[in-house]
């Protein structure tokens, strides 16, 4: 299992707030690993670096071997890293499978749906995060939990190696945050390499066999959860909120 | 992709047209169809043919044009104020390529398109970097500093100054028919074309660049390159437009091929019809262009815009998506009650 | 039952909107001679009730309804077949036939003009009222879209408003289409420029003896960077290289762009200013003349005003511009003075039948279409390719007066014969009273052989006059 | 030479002044609603005709007039954002195509009453005469209203930064959702602020127009764009901004008419161009927000 994903030394500023600060881990392909830290750490400025949604002051990073630091982000997208966000963003007047179909457009999604066919490809993915019945109509009238599948559903249209996920289950019920739950340990099954963020720690600790803990920007501790549950940094840093715990 | 796309469009065309056909827009799109295309011979009288069928044939140029507007701001989300750069650009290309160069009208309406899609691309580029209001206020300013230039009595001698070109050799034919039915011709490509653009995978892109351009990125998209797409692709539809209208008119000149009237003419004919919609367009500018015929007609011509004004007030306001969709659907409610439905 | 019932009413319903629909259609639109143009003794003022549509002479108006250069067009043509009318027609072939004239909007004073409505207009004088003579045109632009409709159909057009060179030029050089074509009024551009500068120089040469402490000299103008202005611009410059270095130097012309505002013009005059302007020439056809002549009044800046400002021409520009065009000097078609027999009686009939002085176009327009009915009495034909000779042969030496001048045109490019007494135009000025005089347009010119200038024809005889020139009272200050 | 930098720097200054006066409420709107008015041009026109008419009506009554046709104009703005925005707040093109409509119908209805020649509000000229300052003479008119200008733009910041309905004016243009939170009816900050730049645009024309002129119904679209090409020079919504940006543009065009060769029929090109770089190089203009909205 070789590296998939490397980042060294990662800073990025703000005029005088330091978001990012020099911030270095590593990722083996078909891990799944979770990014935690309490609200405003930089959880979601890591990953605008890393998906070239914002560039770095300094650092690198590099996937699959090559260096992607500030590449555009459909660059990125088409070496094979995708993502979600934590706010919803979908196509709200195209139909679900419209949405899907607009990532298997994109470079690695036609190579994916050569076989196939773009519509069937994209049908075939909504079948797979269980939107399939939903395929015609548009995402305005779907509930919350759903428009979180359709994401994951648009990032697997492009066919990636590499899954980021942000915050996937925030404001979702505790029924739709288990369908939610299966699915993502499916993909993960199938072999795909997902990392994605939370800052509810109880919530990863069931599902990720690693955790990378992160306070203001900065590295704070690398390790299996139990372990990084019980860190010293990472218990004060939640003390102000005691939401890890919740 | 592309070609495969195109070819299966093409192998499925016969059945695709027998079922089209019986739904209802079908239906009644090709009713339209053959109306326009039987009008011409329902009658000699030169008052018909040279005064009222010359108003459908300019209805048809500006609904072209209107469509272009809409595949470019309906459809890819990228508001254009000054399109009349590309109207304009086209016009004054074909013109001289007939006036000064001998060029047959329809070759010189060719290169005069071609000649659009190039503003296209030049003029996409840098406003790629707009969006929204900026990117309307960005095109408007180019049409504005591209009439100006035109204008201008000291550089006439390259730009050809206020007067323009004329020539009576700029038309397609002094047969107002012949001249009818090649239009016609036009802007039904067109807007087949433009239609089947925005059905297609590449105008699902497009949309999506419109609904959320992040999110468009984050699918692998490269957004600036379709964006620039769109642009030349609207620009191209602008073009044929653009000359066409050099053609009917036979003269052009900076205010009216540049002036900013000509791009709110494609905006208020598109949002009156319906935005997104492409045959909101035609209904929109045929709307357009018979009332102000009426209202001539009627005596009234010093209210003809202020009228205008009026409706444009009552359906942007009333009716959010234009007058195409209530139309339609009483139509259908109609031709259903007459089915017994 | 119910559904059933508006089943069958909508069917009766839909069935009689079409049926209905169809014959409007039809009889509107569809049916030979459907939707044509009847003429009838309302569209021939002053004929006799009850006169026959064969019996008129269709005359169409090309302007813009609305505007005061489209008005006017109509004002001039429709005066001239009232009074053509009144005096009982004209006898062709022994049949009385009366002038009647119609107007369509061609949206031409429109600044956002729309060409294809200018088109549209035409095509409805040709094709819908079938019209047998065209009158009309402002905008060069317009018209040249426009005139094509009449070319097409070889029915002759008079141009009564637009000075560019290019109609004459296309005549001349496309003989077999544009013979249709004619220019009545005004004077071609270059002409125009050639009339400012030499008139200039007779004022430029007076005023300097006036004013011996005080060397007038310099000559500025202001114009709108249009293609109009150009070709006027190119012949003052032009006249200018027979004076160079004599005694009228020119200032580096000011061509503004038309969308200028308060601001632009104050920059404009003050560097005039700067420069020690004695003459400032405008040629200004739209709104700047107002800006100019309100700053003027203000600043009262050190230099006369000579040149042409349409809006000026009209005696409600003393209203509108608040009394501040006092010493403005313009060239003007016509004035209240004896250009010809008939024009001190033409003048106060056009002023009592409209309330306000006739407007350079109304004028070109009364003349147009007495030319027309001149023309076809001499010929007593109403072929297009009869007439055309006829107007051809009103040249130099037979000349065809009007009362706007002398009524000559050259066969070659049907434009108006410039020169006393066939085309020219009075310089009329203001006074501070708002009335407005016509002053004497004495005229010199350079010549190389002698070294000096001497004075040649006046523009036109000083009885024309009705007042003399005057120097605004704080320029006369700052000369003497 | 001293006679051309006197010319330029003062109508520099007007120009500016006028456009300073006129952008400020334009890019007050957007910084609030995000919405563009494009029937603020035409509040400027309509001014200038209502004043016309109202001195030929009531010759004696100069300042009531004036006080009066400001007070319509201030209320037609309410009834434009009652009206026709705020049912289509949520579209920007609706909003665009519908104001538009109100400026175009706006136009027609004073083309119709007055027909397309000029006019001159000279009567209304409050100081005649003209002052000499270094060789170079200025309208009295003008430094007037150079002063005034400065002295309501002062007004006007003193007003935004103090008073109760400034400061919710500037909490919803920071951030909508957190005012809207906080208790601020932003619809009706919304209301006041087109109220307010309707009232601008009405000041703006009743102070310089009398020593410009009517120069037609179409006039307002003149300084719509000027407007326009202000607010994206100094960055829509800022303030600071549409001041500075109207100055810059005053400059740009009197520099260019007296220094450039061909300048005077540049005038009115370059700060277009001035505009399209701008908006190449840095969108947000230069005092703007840096999130495009």
């Amino acid at each position: 299992m070789g590296t998939i994903l490397e980042v060294k030394n990662l800073t990025k500023k703000y005029g005088g707030l330091t978001a990012v600060n020099d911030f270095s881990f590593e990722i083996k392909r078909g891990e799944f690993i979770g990014l935690i830290g309490p609200n405003g750490a930089g959880k979601t400025t890591v990953f605008n670096l890393i998906s070239g949604f914002e560039k770095p002051n300094s650092g690198s990073i590099r996937f699959d071997g090559m260096n992607i630091t500030g590449l555009r982000p459909y660059k990125i997208v088409n070496k094979g890293i995708a993502r979600t966000f934590q706010l919803v963003r979908s196509f709200k007047f195209l139909t679900l499978l419209q949405n899907v179909s607009v990532a298997c457009q994109s470079k690695r999604g036609r190579e994916a749906s050569k076989s196939a066919g773009i519509d069937a490809h994209a049908s075939s993915i909504l079948a797979a995060v269980g939107l399939v019945d939903k395929a015609r109509i548009p995402p305005v009238v779907l509930p919350h939990g759903d428009l979180r599948k359709l994401q994951i559903g648009k990032a697997l249209g492009t066919n990636p190696e590499l899954l980021l996920l942000d915050e996937p289950f925030s404001g979702l019920t505790h029924e739709e945050q288990q369908t939610l739950t299966d699915l993502i340990l499916k993909l993960h099954d199938d072999g795909l390499t997902i990392f994605m963020t939370g800052h509810v720690l109880r919530e990863l600790m069931n599902l990720v066999p690693r955790v990378i803990a992160m306070h203001q920007g900065k590295f704070i501790v690398d390790g299996p959860p139990k372990e990084v549950a019980n860190n010293k940094i990472v218990l004060e840093a939640y003390l102000g909120g005691g939401e890890a715990f919740a | 992709m592309l070609k495969n796309e195109i070819e299966e469009k093409v192998k499925q065309f016969p059945t695709y047209l027998k079922s089209w056909v019986k739904t209802f827009l079908g239906g009644l799109t090709l009713f339209c169809i053959i109306s326009l295309i039987a009008l011409p011979f329902l009658s000699q009288n030169q008052n018909f043919t040279h005064v009222f069928l010359r108003q459908f044939t300019l209805a048809m140029i500006f609904s072209i044009f209107a469509a272009s507007w809409d595949l470019l701001t309906g459809i890819s989300g990228q508001i254009s104020f000054g399109h009349a750069i590309f109207f304009g650009i086209a016009g004054y290309i074909c013109a001289y390529l007939i006036s000064y160069q001998n060029f047959p009208p329809w070759i010189a309406i060719f290169i005069g398109a071609i000649g659009a899609v190039f503003f296209g691309l030049i003029i996409g580029i840098p406003c790629l970097r707009l969006r929204g209001p900026y990117l309307a206020l960005g095109t408007l300013a180019f049409s504005l500093v591209l009439l100006k230039l035109f204008l201008m009595g000291s550089l006439s001698d390259v730009l050809f100054g206020s007067e323009g070109i004329s020539d009576y050799r700029i038309q397609i034919s002094d047969n107002p028919v012949v001249e009818y039915i090649i239009i016609l011709m036009f802007m039904i490509v067109s807007f087949i074309t433009i239609i089947q653009v925005s059905k297609s995978k590449f105008g699902t892109i497009l949309k999506s660049i419109r609904d959320d351009e992040v999110s468009a990125d984050a699918s692998g998209i490269n957004t600036t390159r379709f964006k620039v797409y769109a642009f030349m692709l609207s620009a191209l539809f602008a073009g044929i437009a653009g000359a066409c209208y050099a053609t009917y008119v036979g003269a052009v000149n900076p205010t009216g091929n540049f002036g900013a009237t000509i791009s709110f003419y494609a905006i208020l004919m598109a949002s009156l019809g319906g935005l997104t919609t492409i045959r909101g367009s035609a209904l929109g500018a045929f709307f357009f262009i018979f009332l102000e015929y009426s209202l001539i007609v009627a005596g009234a011509e010093i209210y003809v815009n202020l009228i205008f004004a009026l409706i444009l007030i009552v359906v942007v306001r009333f009716s959010e998506h234009g007058i195409l969709k209530p139309i339609l659907e009483r139509i259908k409610d109609l031709w259903d009650l007459l089915l017994g439905r | 039952m119910e559904k059933n019932a508006k089943r069958i009413i909508a069917i009766v319903v839909v069935a009689a909107i079409i049926v209905g629909g169809g014959l409007t259609a039809y009889f509107l639109l569809l049916a030979p001679e459907a939707g044509q143009y009847v003429w009838s003794a309302n569209d021939a003022p002053g004929a006799p009730a009850g006169i026959s549509s064969s019996q008129i002479i269709k005359i169409g108006c090309a302007g813009d309804t609305g505007e005061i250069q489209g008005d006017a067009n109509y004002e001039g043509a429709w005066f001239a077949a009232k009074t053509i009318n009144q005096a009982g027609g004209v006898v062709v072939n022994g049949t009385t036939y009366y002038v009647g004239v119609t107007r369509e909007d061609t949206d031409e004073s429109n600044t956002q003009l729309v060409t294809s409505r200018g088109i549209a207009a035409a095509e409805r004088l040709v094709y819908n009222k079938k019209v047998q003579f065209g009158v009309g045109g402002f905008r060069s632009e317009a018209l040249l879209a426009y005139q094509e409709v009449f070319m097409d159909n070889k029915i002759i057009f008079i141009d009564t408003g637009a000075a560019t060179d290019i109609f004459c030029d296309n005549v001349a050089n496309f003989y077999e289409r544009y013979q249709y074509f004619f220019r009545w009024m005004p004077i071609n551009s270059t002409s125009l420029g050639g009339e400012i500068l030499t008139t200039l120089a007779g004022y430029v040469m007076a005023l300097n003896t006036t004013y011996p402490n005080h060397d007038v000299k310099q000559v500025g103008i202001l114009a709108e960077d249009l293609t109009w202005t150009g070709s006027l611009i190119a012949a003052i410059q032009s006249y200018l290289s027979l004076f160079t270095n004599f005694w009228v130097q020119l200032l580096t012309p000011i061509l503004y762009d038309i969308s200028l505002d308060a601001a632009d013009m104050n920059t404009h005059l003050q560097t005039l200013a700067s420069q020690g302007c004695d003459f400032l020439i405008p040629v200004i056809s739209a709104q700047g003349g107002i800006l100019m002549m309100q700053q003027y009044d203000q600043y009262h800046y050190p230099f006369q005003i000579f040149g042409i400002d349409v809006q000026s021409q009209l005696d409600t520009f003393w209203g509108d511009s608040g009394d501040a065009c006092a010493y403005e000097t313009v060239m003007q078609t016509l004035h209240r003075t004896n250009k010809t027999t008939k024009s001190i009686a033409f003048w106060d009939a056009f002023r009592a039948q409209f309330g306000h002085d006739p407007l350079y176009i109304a004028i070109g327009a009364y003349d147009a279409v007495n030319g027309i009915i001149d023309a076809i009495n001499a010929t007593q034909s109403f072929d297009a390719l009869d007439i055309i000779p006829e107007f051809e042969s009103w040249t130099k030496s037979n000349p065809n007066p009007g009362v706007s001048g002398g009524g000559a045109w050259w066969p070659g490019t049907h434009d108006l014969v410039e020169g006393y007494p066939y085309g020219y135009t009075l310089w009329c000025q203001w006074r501070d009273d708002g009335t407005k005089v016509v002053v004497p347009a004495p005229r010199w010119a350079y010549v190389g052989a002698l070294g000096y200038a001497i004075p040649i024809s006046d523009l036109y005889p000083a009885t024309l006059a009705t007042g003399a020139y005057e120097v605004a009272p704080w320029v006369n200050t700052a000369w003497s | 030479m001293i006679e051309d930098i006197m010319n330029m720097l003062f109508n520099g200054i007007l120009n500016g002044a006028v456009l300073a006066l006129i952008s400020l409420g334009y890019s007050l709107v957007y910084g609030v609603g995000g919405i563009m008015n494009m029937a603020h041009g035409a509040y400027f026109m309509l001014t200038g005709y209502l004043l016309l008419w109202g001195m030929r009506i009531f010759p004696g009554m100069l300042f009531l007039t004036v006080i009066f046709v400001i007070i319509i104009i201030t209320i037609i703005g309410g009834l434009t954002y009652i009206l026709l925005i705020k049912p289509l707040q949520d579209t920007h093109v609706g909003v665009v195509l519908i104001t538009f409509g109100l400026a175009f119908l706006i136009e027609q209805w004073i083309l119709i009453v007055s027909g397309t020649t000029s006019a001159s509000i000279n009567d209304y000229v409050l100081f005649p005469g003209t002052t000499e300052f270094l060789g170079y003479s200025m309208f009295n008119q003008y430094i007037f209203f150079i002063i005034a200008s400065l002295v309501i733009v002062s007004l006007f910041a003193l007003f935004i930064s103090k008073s109760k309905l400034g400061k919710s004016i500037r909490a919803v243009s920071q951030d909508r959702e957190a005012a809207v939170l906080m208790g601020i009816n932003a619809n009706r900050v919304l209301l006041y602020t087109v109220m307010i730049s309707a009232f601008l645009a009405a000041i703006a024309a009743s102070l310089y127009l009398p020593g410009a002129a009517l120069t037609g119904p179409g006039m307002g679209w003149t300084y719509l764009t000027s407007s326009f090409a202000v607010i994206i020079l100094g960055g829509m919504g800022s303030l600071v901004g549409s001041v500075v940006g109207g100055y810059i543009m005053g400059f740009v065009t009197s520099f260019t008419s007296i220094f450039l060769p061909n300048g005077p029929s540049w005038a009115h090109v370059v700060p277009l161009i001035v505009i399209l770089i701008v908006l190449i190089i840095r969108p947000r203009g230069l005092f703007g927000k840096k999130k495009l909205r």
